[in-house]
């Protein structure tokens, strides 16, 4: 049974329409992460599904259960809010031991409950602080204990990262999936971080324009974007997308790129646009057969990477991403890891095909 | 694998509908029956006002439609009461301003003196105007007042402060400001101590000189509160009575005749109920115009911090 | 009851006792308070009510509304006595006086019963009759069901009688045959002058004879009494300004508020008589009054007088009592004079008022109230207020005879019976009835502040105040 | 060197216009009547409690007689008044605030104004016809009639300074509470009420002391209010 299933869910704010037809289902202890740009309706899909939107349109099932008309106190959900939302005139505990309470437990089950969800994460020490007293980091783990004793079947992660500290981030996007797992929880996680996505996402539903645009394994997103509006938003630097010429070989389509050349399983699209993934450009020093010369633009490093701006002869400029400085001198040459890489056609901005084969150049 | 698929019922069963939330009409509900049980009482004075009624003529009472307004508005005496109010009102509240900013300016750097002083002075501020009418008008008492004797052994011998005609309005808009000053003065404080600083560190770096800085810095950037401080008490200067009719009842003569003492002297004693109507809804029209503003300016300060946050 | 009870009962009754004196007596004899208050109302009902029933009305509350005046406290100070007489319970609320008069107007506008007595003036029941929130009392007086039969309506001064009855005809005379009792009198003042003896002496004067008299002996005073000012007299934006010391120096010298054809009203302030007094008047407030004149209501001319800072006043004769009692600086020292202030003439013309008390025609217990009035404005409470409290300027003929309180006024306010019995016999109302009055009389002040302060002209001034009465007497239809 | 001088010159002044008064009717209280009306004013004498005492029991002898000031009386009963309907505005205010603050409905908005301007209408205008016809609805006198009119001053307040601090509170606190399995009400109650408690307190400050009310209305609400706009904008 699927932990949530959402059909044709709509929001309207007066001629906005800020949701449309949307469809969603979570798997048992799955994470799904709901990535998007900012003022897409991420928080608001979120809050329809918790029941927060009194004009939402549409079907909520929760766990084989139809909570449309419930309101959220009686849909049994966990939710992490951004800025946390913490009950400022209760102390830590209280704040944590709210989901419990209101299921009228009783004082002993509530305080077990309450130290053991607050040993997993590390904040026993702190619970008879207020919010007030607490560091971000304890704010934000408190914020997700709350969520997570009452033990829900779905919780709602509502960009619970954005306002903690890299470091932080960093601590809680490894940490995070392993407490879902360790709790059997399945969740729905917003971000507009694509390495969150990638980090915490077994699925990833991209949300543009009050649709989702894909639904798919974070890796397939990432590998095989559905649209060239995905491609521009998931990844940091994102695919490389250039113009390309194709032309009918078979069934397929031989696509030429920036003087690289890719055999394609799809038929020719009407306007061809290649994508590469910065990481999937490898620098060489020396020419061979398959490799094309470029001269290096500039060079940042960025999360112990390299982020090298190339131009090649015919004028292209693309981006590649190394784990090491690229080779000395300004002259390289190019090729494309094998297998990676993705067609799209500009005129519908939908992707075509992916997993190209590296074709040889016939000169 | 989808559940959906395996479930068919789910896909049937029918989307919840879209309606109105009823909850906030029914949190306001109580509040806005209230409301309207006030603007009962409004109307009937709306309704007084277009009649002859003199309680003391209960035969006499019938419909006029604007033949009061008529009245009032081609009587003299009228006309000197808008003319008084509006004097009353423009001069109390300019100089309370420029004193009240005076004032603020002095006290604007945090130190604890300036506390102490700025809270001290609030104190005028936390008595009843009533009260403070009777307080200056022992204090002004020729025959035993403290002000009234260090003004004569100043050499003012003949100063007659509330009695006489030439120095009435003075003295009422001395007392309107020694209640009413604290007032703009905490408001323009509090603004000015929360003026961002890098203007004003730049403009010293510049070198830009004292004056420039107070005009093309300090006082637009304290405008928002100007303006807000200054359509409140616009909105309570219009409507003085306590302090004048404390005072004088409104004369010498008909030197200090504001709005309110007018309405309620044709009220009270001259049981004149569709006159004393007519008149406050003149003050009322004023009054709306003003509070319009004030409401406003308001809006326009909250989106505008909301924006910023 | 033993005869030495009710001997200290009805001595207490009498006035010859006051409360305490005959708990004393009471105690002496070996009686309770509870006792004692029996034996009370055992003696007034024997006393009052040999032929009348007091107490028909057992049981019921009665609420007054009062107004801040020694006389209202005589009257609160006796009402054990009415209790006992005629088991009614009495309430009151009681105000100052700045504020009564709103009170009042408050209470009746809005048709409230919570009030079924109040005390009143005679010029406030112009008003108050003709919108009907007061009931006519002449069939209460007709009646010998409801008044005790030796209550004697006419034995109080008929002046004061004439002057709470109007038959609310605007400029129809007081008194007349189809008029209506809106009140009844309580208590009273008249104008006389009352001055400070030490001053008057230290200087070697004499009291003043009229008004040009007056400006002379008061400037002399501003002059050389080293701080005190000549006369004091009302001056405030308020009706209270008119009607005292200038309205009986006003008719005077033969002026008159109105003048009556028919139905019709025609202000008549503007009359060459005015214009001559007015001219007086001015000259005497500028030279010789108090500096911040336009303030001064009854309150200031009586505090002046108390403490020394002006040489006479010219106002309620029962200021002057007041201030010569224990209590004030000048206490002892001031002196009483009948005024007559045109030399023209040999009497006063003193304008009254008249404190009355008035039953509210929202009242649902008006045959209870009556009991009221009736026994406040009774021989018995004349008598006690006189002669034991501060009723000074009583209403009834009775008490002026009373031995008693000729007595007490002679022993310590030399000069005031003799000053009363001058002005008195032709002491009334002089301004003509019309439910205008406040209108007019507030305006009046007003326009008398201007001509003061030198704003406008006596004879300017005059004829606008004329043509402001006229308009709004023609808009009121009158 | 001069201008501060000046300085202290002029906040000298300002004190002494400012504060005089106040110490001036301190001194005349502690003083008798006839102590009071002398002149030159005096500065030196006996201090008397005599003018407080006759507040608190309600005797003060004059010359004219003894005045009876039932002051603790009227005192006791105008707090009282100001205290119930406070209570009776809190319950009417409060969820039209909270209303007002967190939906956007027709007549909100209207409300809200209209009560405000008739805050700032002058007094007599609704006062007048209810003194008026209070009697025909049976109202006069009564403590229900006297706090409906006390709504004109006090539910405004309540409104426009409680809805500040509604509109001020992250939405978000509520609805996680509410996802935690609470209702509506509860979260109103538990949440949205005591997170508002310091401008419900503020309002009741200033309404049970009506000439209070304009001073801290301005410190703590419009100030507060500004000073985010002066700082974030």
């Amino acid at each position: 049974m699927s932990a949530l299933i959402v059909t044709s869910l709509s929001v309207r704010y007066g001629t906005h329409h800020v949701l449309r037809d949307v469809d969603l289902d979570v798997r048992q202890n799955e994470r799904v992460v709901l990535f998007g740009p900012s003022g897409v309706g991420k928080t608001v899909m979120l809050r329809a599904i918790a029941g927060l939107e009194p004009g939402a349109v549409g079907q909520v099932v929760l766990a084989g259960r139809d909570v449309s008309r419930d309101p959220p106190e009686a849909r049994h959900l966990g939710m992490a809010f951004q800025n946390f939302a913490l009950y400022p005139h209760m102390p830590a505990r209280e704040n944590i031991a709210s989901p419990l309470r209101a299921r009228k437990l009783d004082t002993a089950p509530i305080a077990a409950k309450v130290k053991s969800v607050a040993e997993l994460l590390r904040i026993d020490h702190v619970l008879d602080h207020f919010p007030r007293q607490l560091s971000n980091g304890q704010k934000q783990r408190t914020a997700l204990a709350r969520a997570l004793v009452g033990e829900p079947k779905l919780i709602l992660f509502d960009d619970p990262l954005r306002n903690v500290d890299a470091k932080l981030r960093y601590e809680m996007r490894i940490e995070l999936p392993r407490l879902l797992a360790k709790r059997e929880t399945a969740a729905i996680y917003v971000t507009q971080d694509f390495r969150e996505a990638m980090a915490i996402g077994d699925r990833v539903a991209v949300l543009i324009d009050g649709e989702i645009a894909q639904f798919a394994l974070a890796d397939e997103v990432y590998d095989r974007p559905a649209t060239i509006a995905i491609a521009r938003l998931f990844g940091d630097p994102p695919m490389n997308l250039i113009a390309a010429h194709g032309q009918a070989r078979g069934s397929g389509t031989l696509v030429r790129a920036a003087g690289l050349v890719f055999g394609f399983d799809a038929a020719p699209p009407r306007e061809p646009v290649f994508g590469i993934r910065p990481e999937a450009v490898m620098l060489f020093s020396e020419p061979e057969t398959g490799r094309v010369a470029a001269q290096i633009v500039a060079v940042t490093p960025m999360n112990e990477r390299y982020l090298v701006l190339l131009r090649t002869e015919d004028g292209t400029e693309l981006v590649a991403s190394h784990d090491t400085p690229p080779p000395h001198g300004s002259h390289i040459w190019i090729g494309a890891e094998p297998g990676l890489g993705a067609l799209f056609d500009a005129a519908t901005g939908l992707c075509v095909a992916a997993a190209p084969s590296s074709e040889e150049i016939a000169a | 694998m989808n559940d959906i698929a395996t479930h068919p019922e789910l896909i049937t069963a029918k989307p919840a509908r879209r309606r109105a939330n009823p909850l906030p009409y029914l949190l306001s509900l109580p509040a806005l029956i209230v409301c309207i049980g006030i603007l009962i009482p409004f109307f009937t004075a709306v309704w007084y006002s277009l009649e002859s009624y003199n309680m003391a003529f209960p035969t006499g009472r019938h419909f006029v439609g604007i033949g009061n307004y008529i009245d009032l508005f081609s009587s003299g005496t009228f006309w000197h009461t808008i003319v008084v109010s509006m004097v009353y009102m423009g001069a109390s509240v300019i100089f309370e301003l420029l004193l009240g900013l005076g004032i603020a300016l002095l006290l604007r750097e945090r130190s604890k003196l300036n506390n102490i002083i700025s809270v001290a002075l609030l104190m005028p501020l936390m008595v009843a105007p009533v009260i403070a009418s009777l307080i200056w008008k022992l204090m002004t008492n020729p025959n035993f007042g403290v002000y009234a004797w260090i003004v004569n052994g100043l050499g003012f011998t003949n100063f007659g402060w509330a009695s006489s005609p030439d120095t009435a309005m003075f003295t009422v808009i001395l007392i309107d400001m020694w209640v009413n000053t604290p007032f703009i003065m905490i408001l323009l404080l509090a603004g000015l101590r929360s003026l961002p600083t890098q203007p004003f560190e730049a403009a010293k770096l510049d070198g830009v000189p004292a004056r420039f800085v107070f005009f093309r810095i300090t006082l637009p950037m304290l405008m928002p509160y100007i303006i807000t401080a200054t359509l409140f008490r616009l909105l309570s200067a219009i409507q003085e009575f306590s302090i004048v009719y404390g005072m004088t009842q409104g004369g010498p003569g008909d030197s200090l005749m504001v709005f309110q003492i007018r309405s309620y002297i044709d009220f009270y004693q001259n049981t004149n109920v569709g006159r004393s109507s007519a008149i406050l809804m003149v003050l009322w029209a004023i009054t709306f115009g003003l509070s319009k503003l004030f409401v406003n300016q308001w809006h326009a300060m909250r989106e505008r911090s909301k924006a910023g946050a | 009851m033993s005869d030495k009870t009710k001997d200290a009962a009805k001595a207490l009754l009498a006035g010859e006792i006051d409360r305490r004196g005959f708990g004393k007596r009471m105690a002496s004899l070996g009686i309770g308070a509870a006792a004692a208050n029996f034996a009370l109302g055992g003696v007034a009902t024997e006393a009052l009510a040999a032929d009348f029933n007091w107490q028909a009305h057992k049981g019921k509350t009665l609420r007054l509304l009062l107004n801040k005046h020694p006389y209202a406290d005589a009257m609160i100070s006796d009402l054990a006595h009415f209790k006992a007489l005629t088991g009614i319970d009495v309430q009151y609320d009681i105000f100052p006086e700045d504020v009564y008069f709103d009170k009042v107007t408050a209470a009746l506008s809005s048709h409230s019963n919570r009030y079924d007595v109040l005390m009143t003036g005679a010029y406030q029941t112009w008003q108050y009759g003709p919108a009907q929130w007061l009931v006519d009392m002449k069939p209460y007086l007709k009646n010998p069901a409801k008044t005790a039969p030796n209550y004697d309506f006419n034995g109080i001064i008929a002046n004061l009688r004439d002057s709470d009855a109007w038959s609310g005809v605007p400029g129809e005379a007081l008194g007349s045959a189809n008029a209506k009792q809106w009140a009844v009198p309580l208590g009273f003042e008249l104008y006389n002058v009352s001055y400070n003896k030490r001053i008057f002496d230290k200087l070697k004067i004499e009291p003043p004879k009229n008004l040009p008299d007056m400006i002379e002996i008061g400037t002399k005073i501003t002059k050389d009494a080293g701080g005190a000012y000549g006369v004091a007299v009302r001056g405030s934006r308020s009706w209270a300004t008119i009607h005292p010391g200038y309205l009986s120096a006003y008719t005077n010298y033969g002026a008159r508020d109105f003048e009556v054809k028919g139905t019709k009203l025609t202000s008549a302030v503007n009359s060459a008589e005015s214009k001559a007094m007015n001219k007086l008047w001015v000259e005497m407030i500028q030279k010789a009054g108090p500096k911040n004149w336009a303030t001064y209501t009854w309150y200031e001319c009586a505090q002046d007088l108390g403490a020394g800072r002006c040489g006479m006043i010219y106002d309620a004769n029962i200021i002057g009592f007041f201030e010569n009692s224990p209590g004030t600086k000048e206490s002892g020292h001031i002196g009483y004079a009948a005024f007559v202030p045109n030399p023209k003439m040999t009497h006063a013309t003193s304008n009254v008022w008249i404190w009355s008390l008035a039953m509210s025609s929202f009242s649902k217990e008006k045959d209870a109230a009556w009991y009221f009035i009736q026994w406040a404005s009774g021989k018995n409470f004349g008598i006690y207020g006189g002669v034991k409290k501060k009723l000074v300027d009583p209403v009834r003929n009775t008490t002026w005879h009373d031995a008693a309180f000729k007595a007490r006024l002679d022993k310590n306010y030399p000069g005031f019976y003799e000053a009363f019995e001058k002005t008195l016999p032709d002491a009334k109302i002089y301004f003509t009835p019309q439910p205008l009055f406040f209108n007019v009389t507030t305006e009046w002040a007003a326009m008398l502040q201007r001509m003061v302060a030198g704003q406008v002209t006596i004879d300017a001034g005059l004829d606008k105040l004329a043509a402001h009465i006229d308009r709004e007497v023609k808009s009121a239809g009158i | 060197m001069i201008l501060k001088s000046l300085r202290g010159v002029a906040l000298l002044l300002v004190v002494l216009f400012f504060m005089f008064p106040i110490f001036w009717i301190v001194v005349m209280s502690l003083q008798t009547n006839a102590e009071i009306l002398s002149l030159p004013p005096k500065l030196i004498f006996p201090p008397t409690l005599m003018n407080y005492t006759a507040l608190i029991t309600g005797h003060l002898k004059t010359s004219v007689g003894t005045l009876n000031i039932a002051f603790m009386h009227n005192l006791w009963n105008s707090f009282l008044l100001s205290a119930l309907s406070v209570i009776v505005a809190l319950v009417l205010g409060v969820p039209a605030a909270y209303a007002f603050a967190r939906y956007k409905f027709r007549l909100g908005e209207d409300m809200a104004f209209t009560l405000l301007s008739l805050k700032f209408a002058p007094p007599l205008l609704v006062l007048l016809p209810l003194s008026l016809e209070f009697q025909r609805v049976g109202l006069d006198n009564t403590y229900i009639g006297l706090i409906w009119i006390y709504q004109l001053i006090t539910l405004p307040l309540i409104l426009w300074i409680v809805r500040g601090y509604f509109e001020d509170a992250s939405p978000d606190i509520e609805y996680a509470y509410r996802v935690d399995g609470h209702s509506w009400l509860k979260g109103f109650l538990k949440i949205a009420i005591p997170l508002a408690r310091p401008g419900i307190a503020a309002a009741v400050v200033l309404s049970i002391i009506p000439t209070l009310a304009i001073a801290l209305y301005a410190q703590r609400w419009l100030v507060e209010g500004l000073s985010l706009g002066a700082v974030k904008g």
